[in-house]
């Protein structure tokens, strides 16, 4: 085709103990293009980017970069063979500075043994310059929001002046913004000529910036294609192996009477204000904001995982303390939260016990006895109702892909029948099929009569299922929108009310 | 090191047929990191094996629990005689339990060096005990300091008050041996001072309650002594004119402990000035001390004597005797089989 | 819609039952058999090897000898697993048995030797009294332990090395209290000894200690704790992501502090019976206990990484270690190398059970 | 261009410097300041109580006493500290200062001597070949324990509690070899007494022994290893996660090696000190040194968590376990107290350290 390829990947196998994670995938990546790498989640996408990236060792199928056949045994010989990658999960020493982190693996040296700080600061503030980024190069990485720790992370795929990037869902956790922020690294990037690879669930930044795209199904190889000649009804149909005519389910949950009313709430350690808000039996209630806007604060703070400063909470017209998550979960709420390795999963602890653990006491028999059995069927209910893709109940869930474990845990919150759902940002990472299926659940859960409330940063999707939607500025409540008349427009300005 | 291994295992059922088989004897030492302790470990590992007595050695640790576990285990093992240097002695009761175990099994036990009550001994015929007149040790090491003080009474008294102030270094709290020779080390020495009319020893810290200092470890360790002495010396120095102008130690790794901490300070490096420090054991690096001069004397506790005492009563035992039969040259108590080994005084070549 | 579920639940257990038995037996398969049993099967060959070269090793004395010794220090390791499940550990499990074992020897002392009682005032206590008092401070032990690292998020390494100089001080005071003057605590009455010590069973006419029955029990309870209860269930969630416990609704403040109380009461109940079973009780009591028992959870597969271990594993670890204490004086391995041994085998049982957790490449 | 951003870093800094003077002192600010040095501020009024109780404290013998003390201890702190930077810890840090103090010390002894001496046939080794052997057999075994925790993933606290046993038997064997029958080894050469307890310099008439001189080069070495160079770096983003040192081409097993290594040659160098220094060297040398070590990391705000230390801290918790030890004695508490005292004053220390790390939500 137009000009020989700067990473070809041949036939790729890698089997774990009882998955073939992949299957004899090929991929090819031109200099100076942008190669989308798509496919449902547990697709093995990820997967083909660490066989190449040498985090994992592959089990058949040759790579070939820049004409010379390669085997990376490490990250680092990886890395100092022309390939950089922004991994799906941040990675990074948050005890140290952004400084520190950025050049980890290779600070500068004087005198053969001394780390130079004053070249590292002088790279760092050049590489912040030239990608138009806003950070401290001496600020301790975990006082940074997660958004520029993110920025952070794609300022240091870049500063390695590889051949090939790979970023693996880089936009999971940046506004719009910055989205527009990273399209502009990426083209300059192919500008130089650089070979990237770009994984995301997000189909219209895909049409928007690739120039070729690969689609994966079960470990597999579907099918690449030239991106301006692929639409997004086609890329679905290819990657779920089905048609997918609408995006979002018919609406048909009816809101009822008042269940919650929320009255000044503030977070006492956060920058959660002021928000008053009120939410019906049967609605969909949605929140958006700018990131940092305190959309996460509104959840966490009505659900006890902050502490609050003041505020009241009424259900059913009865107050509230919601103090902890236990007393929250006593008064029928639920949270999905927004990182779902640091907060959601249980790793090391197979599926079963990550889906019942917060509905033990219903398990109980003779009240002190857990019954096995109940449990077990419990766990089969949400691996189908959720299509939750697992060799068995008693896989480890670390070894699922991200989407999976995702629908693991709303299945351990739809167990404790909930009355009130707290979703921040429920299909994060989560493939198009997936999505829907996980609106149909919430759709559903309104239609049952349950409340829901929803943070996203996804404009579509919020106005797709919602009912109302509130919207954050600067920790307060700017506004409150309709989700059936209202704009994206609209909800811009009441989000930059008070930034 | 450790003797060849039994062939032929002898039944532990019987309980008069134990002088007929051959011998399989487990030896218990409270602790192989003990220097005292080795030394009589390396006589007895030597003359066991001249005796071609098969033999297991066993480290208590420090280890009251431990060592009863290694009691059982051995007796489970076929053992036929037990030698027993035990942890805890300042109750009967480790001592008893291994004795039932002892006459379960129906074989003799000898416990040594640390000692164990006349009940406990008299509580089984086939036991015994060979140690030391624990009182001895601190009755001769009294005499020792008292003698040599009213030798050199003026240059000891560094401050020239006329008293002498001391430190003493107990071993381990409840230990038969240490109670002794921490009480008598200082009361003879009293007694010799106060015969030729000087004033007794002044506990060199005169509001403390116990006038000793004391290894919490129970160790008898030089380490404990050199902590203690190195925080002494600052606030008890010639400068201050309150000099510590005695140290009395319960064993020679807390005299060299101390010493080392004193040398620290300038003193005691052979020339110079040197605060006499006592001890006892006799051990070979605190002889060189005493003939270098940086140390002053110690009671020789016979190693070699004590295994050899031992080996008597086992060499009864394989000739399918009593344990006691051939004790009339040593020093027997009266009316508990327990021998006693005699110190020496060392004070150099 | 409930039923039709249940029997595709079971269609699908069955489905993967079959596809179990299924599998073939390739070399790879039988290798990870043996590498993931590897322990067991090491054992085995040991208790061969050590049984030819001394056939005493097999008689009943000796396996009683193993088995009481097993339990006598199951209960402390018992307690100590669920700690290190928390990514933790107790260095003051060995100080709590000595506190513990001198307090309910003091209670128990006998009476007919007014002389050398402890608390002559106070007669000897009925045993049950002295179980419960004994596990009731080990397990306050355990809750200010807890208390530090729940409330503190303090590292359980550093709370519990402050607890265990803390406790020691507690034990030198205690030893000196009433007639004791840090004297060892003995003479104890013969109604203590014979409950523990005591036997109702003996298998080939060598006597099985009461202790040994103690230990059964505390193990079976110990499963269901760590298997069957909802607080068995919230440790394992606790231990394996904190974070994710405390959304989800777990007491973390209250399972940790429950879990480090639970090792407490193991370690009083340990003190209780190595009160009467080595008889002499003193400041030194209990001095490292908590080595073998961590040794013996890790070997077992209870790991530091949290979230991991099984009852199972902690009573074949501990069985392990009384292997070695045993078996290397059977087959004459001098006292001096059987550190180094113990040493050895604690590093190769890690580095073999780790295995299983390492992410394949 | 460089010359420009010299200048606009002096700007920013001038600014962060102002801005911090502007701050108004409110009580909240006044609070915090507080609490940040409450360890230090305690240690000071500790000093102050103690010297009025009793003047002798601060007399120069008595601190010079404080300050040996201190660099006695120091070095071994300083090399476990990098161990617990990774999140680890090291058992094995006494034993090993044991082996090497009873090597250095066979090695040094007093040929005039033949008698007492270990290696009659070897004579006295040069002081200087001596300290580089202690410090590579030091790290030998510091290699060995970072081997087993980087190859196969095991937890440091299970690696060297293995390595500490293993280590028990090689000292129980060297102290019975040659001539020396597991005796202590003494009868040093008056030329290694004099190198490391003789003294260059004196204050106020005390002289100050030469391994202070050794410590104080010791702690500037590990500063600049920690701050300066490309290991220290790598060591803290190791401790602070590895997956993302792994990621970015850290040569992890390399650094997790070099750590434990470097924390061996420290303790090397400890026995080496410490064979002179005490004198008599058994098997019971170094018992221990590392729960001193340990807890001195951890007051001084070494974290467990991993990837949070500082010198700085290390020799403030090895000074204020100094001061535990000698104030205590001088202001005359008992010594069974003293223990009580040393675990609340790690537990204080570190709940309050703790507070800086706790994110409040
Ligand atoms: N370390 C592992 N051990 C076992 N199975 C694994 C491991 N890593 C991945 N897998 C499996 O490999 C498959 C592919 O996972 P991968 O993470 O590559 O998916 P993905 O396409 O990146 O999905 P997502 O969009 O959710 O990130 C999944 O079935 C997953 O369960
Ligand atoms: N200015 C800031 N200073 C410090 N931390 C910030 C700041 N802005 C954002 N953060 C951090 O970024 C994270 C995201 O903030 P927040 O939870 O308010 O965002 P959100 O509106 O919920 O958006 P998202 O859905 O992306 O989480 C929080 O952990 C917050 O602590
Ligand atoms: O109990 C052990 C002690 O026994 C003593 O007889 C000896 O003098 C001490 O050095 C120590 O070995
Ligand atoms: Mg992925
Ligand atoms: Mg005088």
């Amino acid at each position: 085709m137009e000009q020989p390829a700067l990473l070809e990947m041949r036939n790729i196998t890698k089997e774990f103990p009882g998955v073939k994670a992949l299957d004899g995938v090929s991929l090819t990546v031109r200099p100076g293009t942008v190669h989308a790498l798509m496919g449902e989640n547990g697709a093995g996408k990820s997967t083909l980017m660490k066989c190449l990236f040498g985090i994992y060792a592959k089990n058949a199928g040759t790579i070939v970069l820049d004409g010379k056949e390669v085997d990376f045994k490490s990250s680092k010989e990886a890395l100092e063979n022309g390939v950089a990658m922004v991994h799906q999960e941040l990675n990074q020493a948050l005890t140290r500075s952004v400084m520190d982190n950025l050049w980890l693996g290779r600070y500068p040296k004087v005198a053969g043994l001394m780390v130079s700080e004053s070249v590292m600061r002088k790279r760092t503030r050049e590489i912040f310059e030239e990608l138009d980024v806003h950070v401290d190069p001496k600020a301790i990485m975990s006082t940074l929001p997660v958004s520029q720790r993110q920025m952070v992370e794609i300022a240091k795929a870049v500063s390695y002046n590889a051949k090939i990037i790979v970023f693996d869902e880089p936009t999971s956790s940046l506004t719009e913004a910055e989205v527009e922020h990273l399209f502009r690294i990426i083209n300059m990037l192919k500008e130089r000529g650089c070979g990237i690879i770009y994984i995301s669930h997000k189909m219209d930044e895909i049409l928007r910036i690739s120039d070729e795209v690969t689609i994966m199904r079960d470990g597999q190889w579907v099918a690449t294609r030239h991106a301006k000649d692929l639409t997004m009804e086609e890329i679905i149909k290819l990657m779920v192996g089905r048609e997918l005519t609408n995006r979002f389910p018919p609406k048909d949950n009816k809101p009822g009477e008042v269940i919650l009313e929320v009255e000044h709430l503030a977070g006492k350690y956060t920058r959660l204000k002021d928000a008053s808000f009120q939410l019906r039996k049967g609605e969909v209630l949605g929140i958006a904001g700018l990131d940092g806007s305190g959309r996460t604060e509104v959840l966490e703070n009505l659900f006890g995982a902050m502490t609050k400063e003041s505020g009241t909470i009424r259900l059913h017209g009865k107050e509230i303390k919601n103090k902890t998550p236990r007393e929250a979960i006593k008064n029928g709420f639920a949270l999905l939260t927004e990182e779902r390795r640091a907060t959601g999963i249980f790793g090391i602890r197979d599926i079963k016990e990550n889906t019942v653990i917060s509905n033990l006491k219903s398990y109980l028999a003779g009240g002190f006895c857990l019954s096995d059995k109940k449990m077990k069927e419990d766990t089969d209910w949400a691996i189908q109702a959720m299509h939750i893709k697992t060799p068995s109940q008693s896989t480890q869930i670390r070894s699922l892909s991200g989407g999976n474990q995702q629908k693991v845990i709303i299945g351990r919150w739809l167990l404790t029948k909930p009355e009130v759902l707290l979703l921040d940002e429920p299909t994060r990472g989560i493939d198009v099929g997936a999505k829907y299926e996980i609106y149909q659940l919430i759709l559903d859960l309104a239609k049952e009569g349950k409340g829901v409330i929803m943070v996203s940063s996804e404009m579509p999707e919020l106005l797709g299922i919602c009912d109302r939607i509130l919207v954050m500025s600067g920790g307060v409540l700017a506004g409150e929108v309709d989700a059936r008349n209202t704009s994206q427009e609209e909800i811009l300005t009441l989000a930059a009310k008070y930034v | 090191g450790c003797g060849s291994k039994t062939t032929e295992q002898p039944s532990t059922s019987g309980t008069e047929n134990t002088e007929t088989a051959a011998l399989n004897v487990g030896v218990f030492y409270y602790d192989y990191s003990d220097v005292y302790i080795s030394s009589v470990r390396s006589s007895m590992d030597e003359q066991l094996k001249a005796m071609g007595v098969n033999y297991t050695n066993y480290d208590g640790a420090g280890n009251q629990a431990q060592q009863t576990d290694q009691i059982n285990t051995a007796i489970s093992n076929g053992a036929n005689l037990l030698i027993v240097n035990i942890v805890e002695t300042s109750s009967p009761d480790a001592a008893q339990n291994a004795v039932e175990a002892a006459k379960t099994a129906g074989i003799p036990i000898i416990f040594f060096n640390r000692e164990v009550s006349d009940d406990v001994v008299n509580s089984y015929e086939k036991c015994a005990f060979v140690g030391t007149n624990a009182p001895e040790a601190g009755h001769m090491q009294g005499q020792m300091v008292g003698e040599y003080l009213l030798e050199n009474y003026d240059t000891v008294d560094l401050n020239g008050d006329g008293v002498i102030s001391y430190v003493m270094f107990k071993g381990q709290e409840g230990n038969a041996e240490a109670e002794a020779r921490t009480q008598f080390g200082v009361e003879d020495a009293n007694a010799v001072l106060t015969a030729a009319g000087k004033p007794e020893l002044a506990y060199y810290n005169a509001s403390a309650t116990d006038k000793y200092l004391v290894d919490q470890g129970g160790k008898w360790s030089a380490q404990a002594a050199n902590d203690y002495m190195a925080t002494i010396l600052p606030e008890y120095s010639e400068a201050n004119g309150n000099m510590v102008e005695l140290i009395i130690c319960n064993n020679d790794g807390m005299a060299e402990g101390a010493v080392s901490a004193l040398q620290g300070a300038g003193y005691n490096t052979g020339d110079g000035k040197t605060i006499p420090v006592f001890g006892v054991d006799a051990t070979d690096s605190a002889k060189q001390l005493i003939n270098e001069g940086k140390m002053t004397g110690t009671i020789k506790q016979d190693a070699e004597g004590m295994a050899s005492t031992i080996l008597n009563l086992v060499s009864s035992v394989q000739g399918g005797g009593n344990l006691m039969d051939n004790t009339s040259s040593f020093n027997v108590d009266e009316g508990v089989a327990k021998i006693r080994v005699p110190y020496a005084t060392y004070t150099g070549e | 819609m409930c039923k039709e579920e249940r029997t595709v639940n079971q269609e699908t257990n069955v489905q993967e039952k079959e596809a179990r038995v299924r599998q073939p037996w390739t070399a790879q398969r039988v290798g990870d058999i043996l590498l993931n049993n590897a322990l067991l099967i090491i054992m085995a060959i040991a208790v061969v090897y050590i049984a030819i070269k001394n056939p005493n090793f097999i008689k009943p004395a000796s396996l009683i000898n193993i088995l009481s010794q097993t339990a006598a220090y199951l209960p402390a390791a018992l307690g100590i697993g669920g700690c290190i499940v928390l990514t933790g550990t107790d260095l003051s499990a060995g100080r709590a048995v000595g506190i513990t074992a001198c307090i309910s020897a003091s209670l128990l002392q006998n009476a007919a030797n007014m002389a050398n009682k402890m608390w002559p005032q106070i007669g000897t206590l009925p045993i049950p009294v002295v179980i419960v008092l004994a596990m009731l401070i080990g397990a306050a032990i355990g809750c200010f332990n807890g208390f530090f690292v729940a409330k503190f998020k303090l590292h359980p390494f550093i709370v519990t090395l402050g607890t265990q100089l803390i406790l020691y001080t507690v034990l030198l005071l205690y030893v000196q209290q009433g007639n004791n003057k840090g004297m060892a605590i003995s003479n104890l009455d013969p109604s203590y000894t014979g409950f523990v010590k005591g036997s109702l069973f003996s298998i080939g006419g060598t006597p099985i200690p009461n202790y040994v029955l103690f230990a059964i029990v505390l193990t079976a309870v110990m499963w269901f704790v760590w298997n069957k209860t909802t607080f068995g269930k919230n440790m394992f969630a606790l231990g394996s992501n904190e974070e994710a416990a405390r959304v989800s609704g777990v007491n973390v403040f209250g399972v940790t502090v429950g879990v480090f109380a639970l090792a407490g009461a193991m370690y009083g109940f340990t003190g209780f019976i190595e009160g009467a079973r080595i008889g002499s009780n003193t400041a030194n009591t209990g001095l490292n206990y908590e080595l073998d028992a961590i040794a013996a959870c890790v070997i077992g597969g209870v790991s530091f990484v949290g979230g991991i271990g099984k009852i199972r594993g902690i009573v074949i670890g501990v069985v392990m270690l009384r292997l070695i204490f045993v078996g290397l004086t059977m087959v004459g391995v001098p006292q001096d190398l059987q550190y180094l041994i113990k040493g050895a085998i604690i590093l190769f049982a890690c580095a073999l059970d780790m295995r299983k957790y390492l992410v394949k490449k």
